[in-house]
């Protein structure tokens, strides 16, 4: 355990480090992106880059630490437990707030090239 | 290093209660009454930032559910029911000043008298020194001697149950007249007889299958919380309202004539009683069992003390289960739990059925 | 010389004042039922955080949190445990008096769900004026 | 002793939250806010385990599991205001 524990400590930091990147990237999309439907893409990048990777980077770190004794392994446990809760619930959330957004009319569709959902709604294809 | 290290925390608070005030000013002054209600949960996502950085993980995880969950869920649910906007015409401007100064004031003193209450001036804020009484159940909380401890290295469960047990019975009596007020409320009303049609109820497919796999794991999560509720942060209440989650998500993304194959209203009000039943017994087990062996022993009473030499054993083959908090936390976990699942079938009960009712009732 | 720790927890402290200060001018003066209630639940949010900062303290490097990682704790440990973690009373008070708020919250809520339904509005001013 | 150089790192977790807060107040429409509501959500999920890490006390990491849960509740109940459905259906 000794030696994988230099290993285990620097993929951790490595994993945080991405986090605090997605983080602030995802954070200048949501400001500067036009409508809803575009900042549903900054949302990916803070949820699945922002949080869950340094989830599991946090809970690799904990594993190392030998000075917490066996609560480390409470730490690591609860974190993975808490990266698999996000990994399924985060993008489901996204899906069905954008379902209902877009079929109740509530958010603003403004620079608009094409919208071909709304073609099939029309022809029949898809319902509500 | 070291003062960064030690002074992080702090900036963090900080940033959070400035960014809490601004949510309170928009919630407060919003028209839109929807958007009053997310204004809030922002605010009470940063409470419970700062709750966590003041290192209460009880309050956390009583709290995230409660400000963060339940009640944004029953305001929005209230507000779709009830009217969407405000008018705020008509307030006059003087009545609005005069309210501000004298609300203004009120919160100065009472603010100052905290702080002088508490005996400490604005050069060491917070105190380093704890007060007596905190110390001496810090100490006491997992002591090698049964008469003066509680067995549990969690100190506030032992507060919450052993030392203080009359204040947390009668907080759950109160919490169980307020859901026999909403019965009371909705009597006469039921949810309607329907078959439930998966195409057409509910939402999509995604949602329903990932809620299909989400389920179990939240309800495993909600038991081990509260079991471990003597152990680690959490407890009964904690637990159960982790595990209300999966009754709204039933409710919310299938229907309610889905969730209503798993369980009615009245089982559900069967279950709560069979939990406060539990925290009875757990309340007087120590003394039914004193009163079959004739010897003297309390209500509220877990492990033995000076002149009542009897109690429950603090572990069964090396684990720890600190005598009734183990039956407290089960009983209460199943009370809070059913609660909610009765609090939520009620609100999805449809509108027209219920102004029916009540026009019914009016004539 | 004041410690930047303690500037930085009297801002905290002061903002939660002012907090107080909004969600009670919300309570007294705006019309709609909803709104009073939701004024209501940040001025209860308010009072828990004033009670959570009486437990507070400061220690080095930073507070730990009344449990015991231990199940047979040595006597230093006991020590070291009584002057490091935060004071267990106000959390414990706080747990009954969250669940208490919740409990009135919803009794409310509830309440004016029905008012809504028997007078067709949520304003006090107009629910005053009109009879039965 | 590997724990304190976290310290760099949050800052920037900090900046991204309070990006999203700026766009949670701003809005302009009800879905925006709530999009912004979940991403501080999910930040403030990591920052909790970050901080249970960094403050070495592993027992307080449980509120991050439950933080997640009532998170996604929120974007439930907030796509079935949205939706014009009736609520039990």
């Amino acid at each position: 355990m000794n030696l994988l524990n230099p290993v285990l400590t620097i993929i951790g930091y490595v994993l945080v480090g991405i986090g605090a990147f997605c983080q602030v990237v995802a954070g200048i999309g949501m400001n500067r992106f036009p409508n809803f439907f575009v900042r549903l893409h900054a949302a990916t990048i803070c949820t699945i880059g922002g949080s869950f990777v340094p989830i599991i980077g946090c809970s690799l770190i904990a594993l190392s630490i030998e000075e917490l004794g066996v609560t480390r392994f409470f730490l690591a446990g609860a974190g993975f437990v808490t990266a698999v809760f996000l990994l399924i619930l985060a993008p489901v959330g996204s899906h069905l707030l954008a379902k209902a957004a877009y079929f109740s009319k509530a958010a603003v569709l403004h620079p608009k090239a094409v919208d071909l959902l709304e073609e099939d709604v029309e022809r029949g294809e898809i319902r509500e | 290093m070291s003062d960064l290290y030690s002074l992080t925390p702090y900036v963090v608070l900080a940033v959070s209660a400035l960014a809490s005030t601004i949510a309170v000013y928009l919630a407060v002054t919003e028209k839109d009454l929807i958007k009053a209600v997310l204004y809030s949960a922002i605010q009470s996502t940063f409470y419970a930032l700062i709750f966590y950085l003041l290192v209460v993980p009880d309050i956390v995880l009583v709290y995230i559910p409660v400000a963060v969950g339940l009640l944004p869920a029953i305001l929005i649910i209230a507000v779709k029911k009830t009217e969407k906007y405000e008018d705020v015409g008509g307030v006059p401007r003087s009545t609005s000043i005069i309210v501000l100064l004298s609300v203004t004031v009120f919160t100065l003193i009472a603010g100052y008298l905290l702080v002088v209450s508490h005996a400490i001036t604005f050069d060491v804020f917070p105190s380093p020194d704890a007060r007596l009484l905190a110390k001496w159940f810090l100490a006491t909380t997992l002591w090698w001697n049964r008469l003066f401890s509680s067995m549990s290295p969690e100190a506030v469960t032992a507060i919450v149950w052993d030392y203080r047990g009359l204040d947390t019975y009668f907080e759950t009596s109160v919490m169980y007249l307020a859901i026999i007020g909403a019965l009371a409320i909705a009597r006469y009303l039921d949810i309607p007889r329907k078959e439930y049609r998966e195409d057409v109820m509910g939402m999509s497919i995604i949602g329903k299958m990932s809620a299909k796999i989400i389920v179990p794991m939240i309800i495993i999560v909600a038991i081990s919380i509260a079991l471990h509720g003597h152990l680690t942060p959490g407890g009964g209440f904690q637990g159960g309202v982790t595990g209300a989650v999966t009754v709204s998500l039933l409710i919310f993304i299938f229907s309610v004539y889905f969730a209503t194959r798993f369980f009615k209203i009245n089982i559900a009000i069967l279950l709560r009683i069979i939990g406060l039943a539990g925290i009875i017994l757990s309340a007087t087990i120590v003394a039914i069992i004193g009163f079959l062996i004739g010897q003297p022993a309390y209500i509220f009473q877990n492990q033995p003390k000076i002149i009542a030499q009897i109690g429950l054993p603090y572990e069964i083959g090396g684990n720890l289960i600190s005598g009734t908090l183990l039956l407290f936390n089960t009983s209460e976990f199943l009370a809070v739990f059913m609660g909610f699942a009765i609090l939520f079938l009620l609100l999805s009960i449809p509108e027209e059925n219920v102004l029916e009712v009540i026009k019914g009732e009016v004539e | 010389m004041i410690d930047l720790r303690t500037y930085l927890f009297t801002v905290t402290y002061i903002a939660i004042l002012v907090n107080t200060v909004i969600a009670l001018y919300g309570i007294f003066v705006r019309p709609n039922i909803l709104k009073k209630i939701i004024a209501l639940s940040i001025f209860g949010d308010c009072t828990f955080v004033y009670a959570i900062i009486i437990g507070f303290r400061k220690a080095e490097p930073y507070p730990e949190i009344p449990i015991m990682i231990t199940q047979q704790p040595s006597q230093e440990y006991i020590e070291h445990f009584v002057a490091k973690a935060v004071d267990p009373v106000p959390p414990a008070l706080v747990l009954t008096g969250v669940v208490i708020g919740l409990a009135v919250m919803l009794f409310l809520i509830f309440l004016s769900i029905q008012t809504y339904r028997l007078f067709g509005t949520l304003d006090i001013r107009k629910i005053v004026k009109m009879r039965g | 002793m590997t724990v304190e150089y976290l310290v760099y790192f949050i800052p920037f977790y900090i900046v991204g939250l309070v990006l999203y807060i700026l766009r949670a107040l701003k809005g302009p429409t009800l879905p925006d806010m709530v999009l912004a509501i979940d991403c501080m959500g999910y930040v403030l999920a990591a920052l909790l385990v970050i901080f249970s890490l960094y403050l070495r006390s592993p027992l307080i990491i449980a509120c991050a599991i439950v933080l997640t849960l009532w998170i996604y509740a929120l974007d439930v109940y907030m796509s079935k205001y949205l939706e014009k459905k009736e609520l039990g259906e």
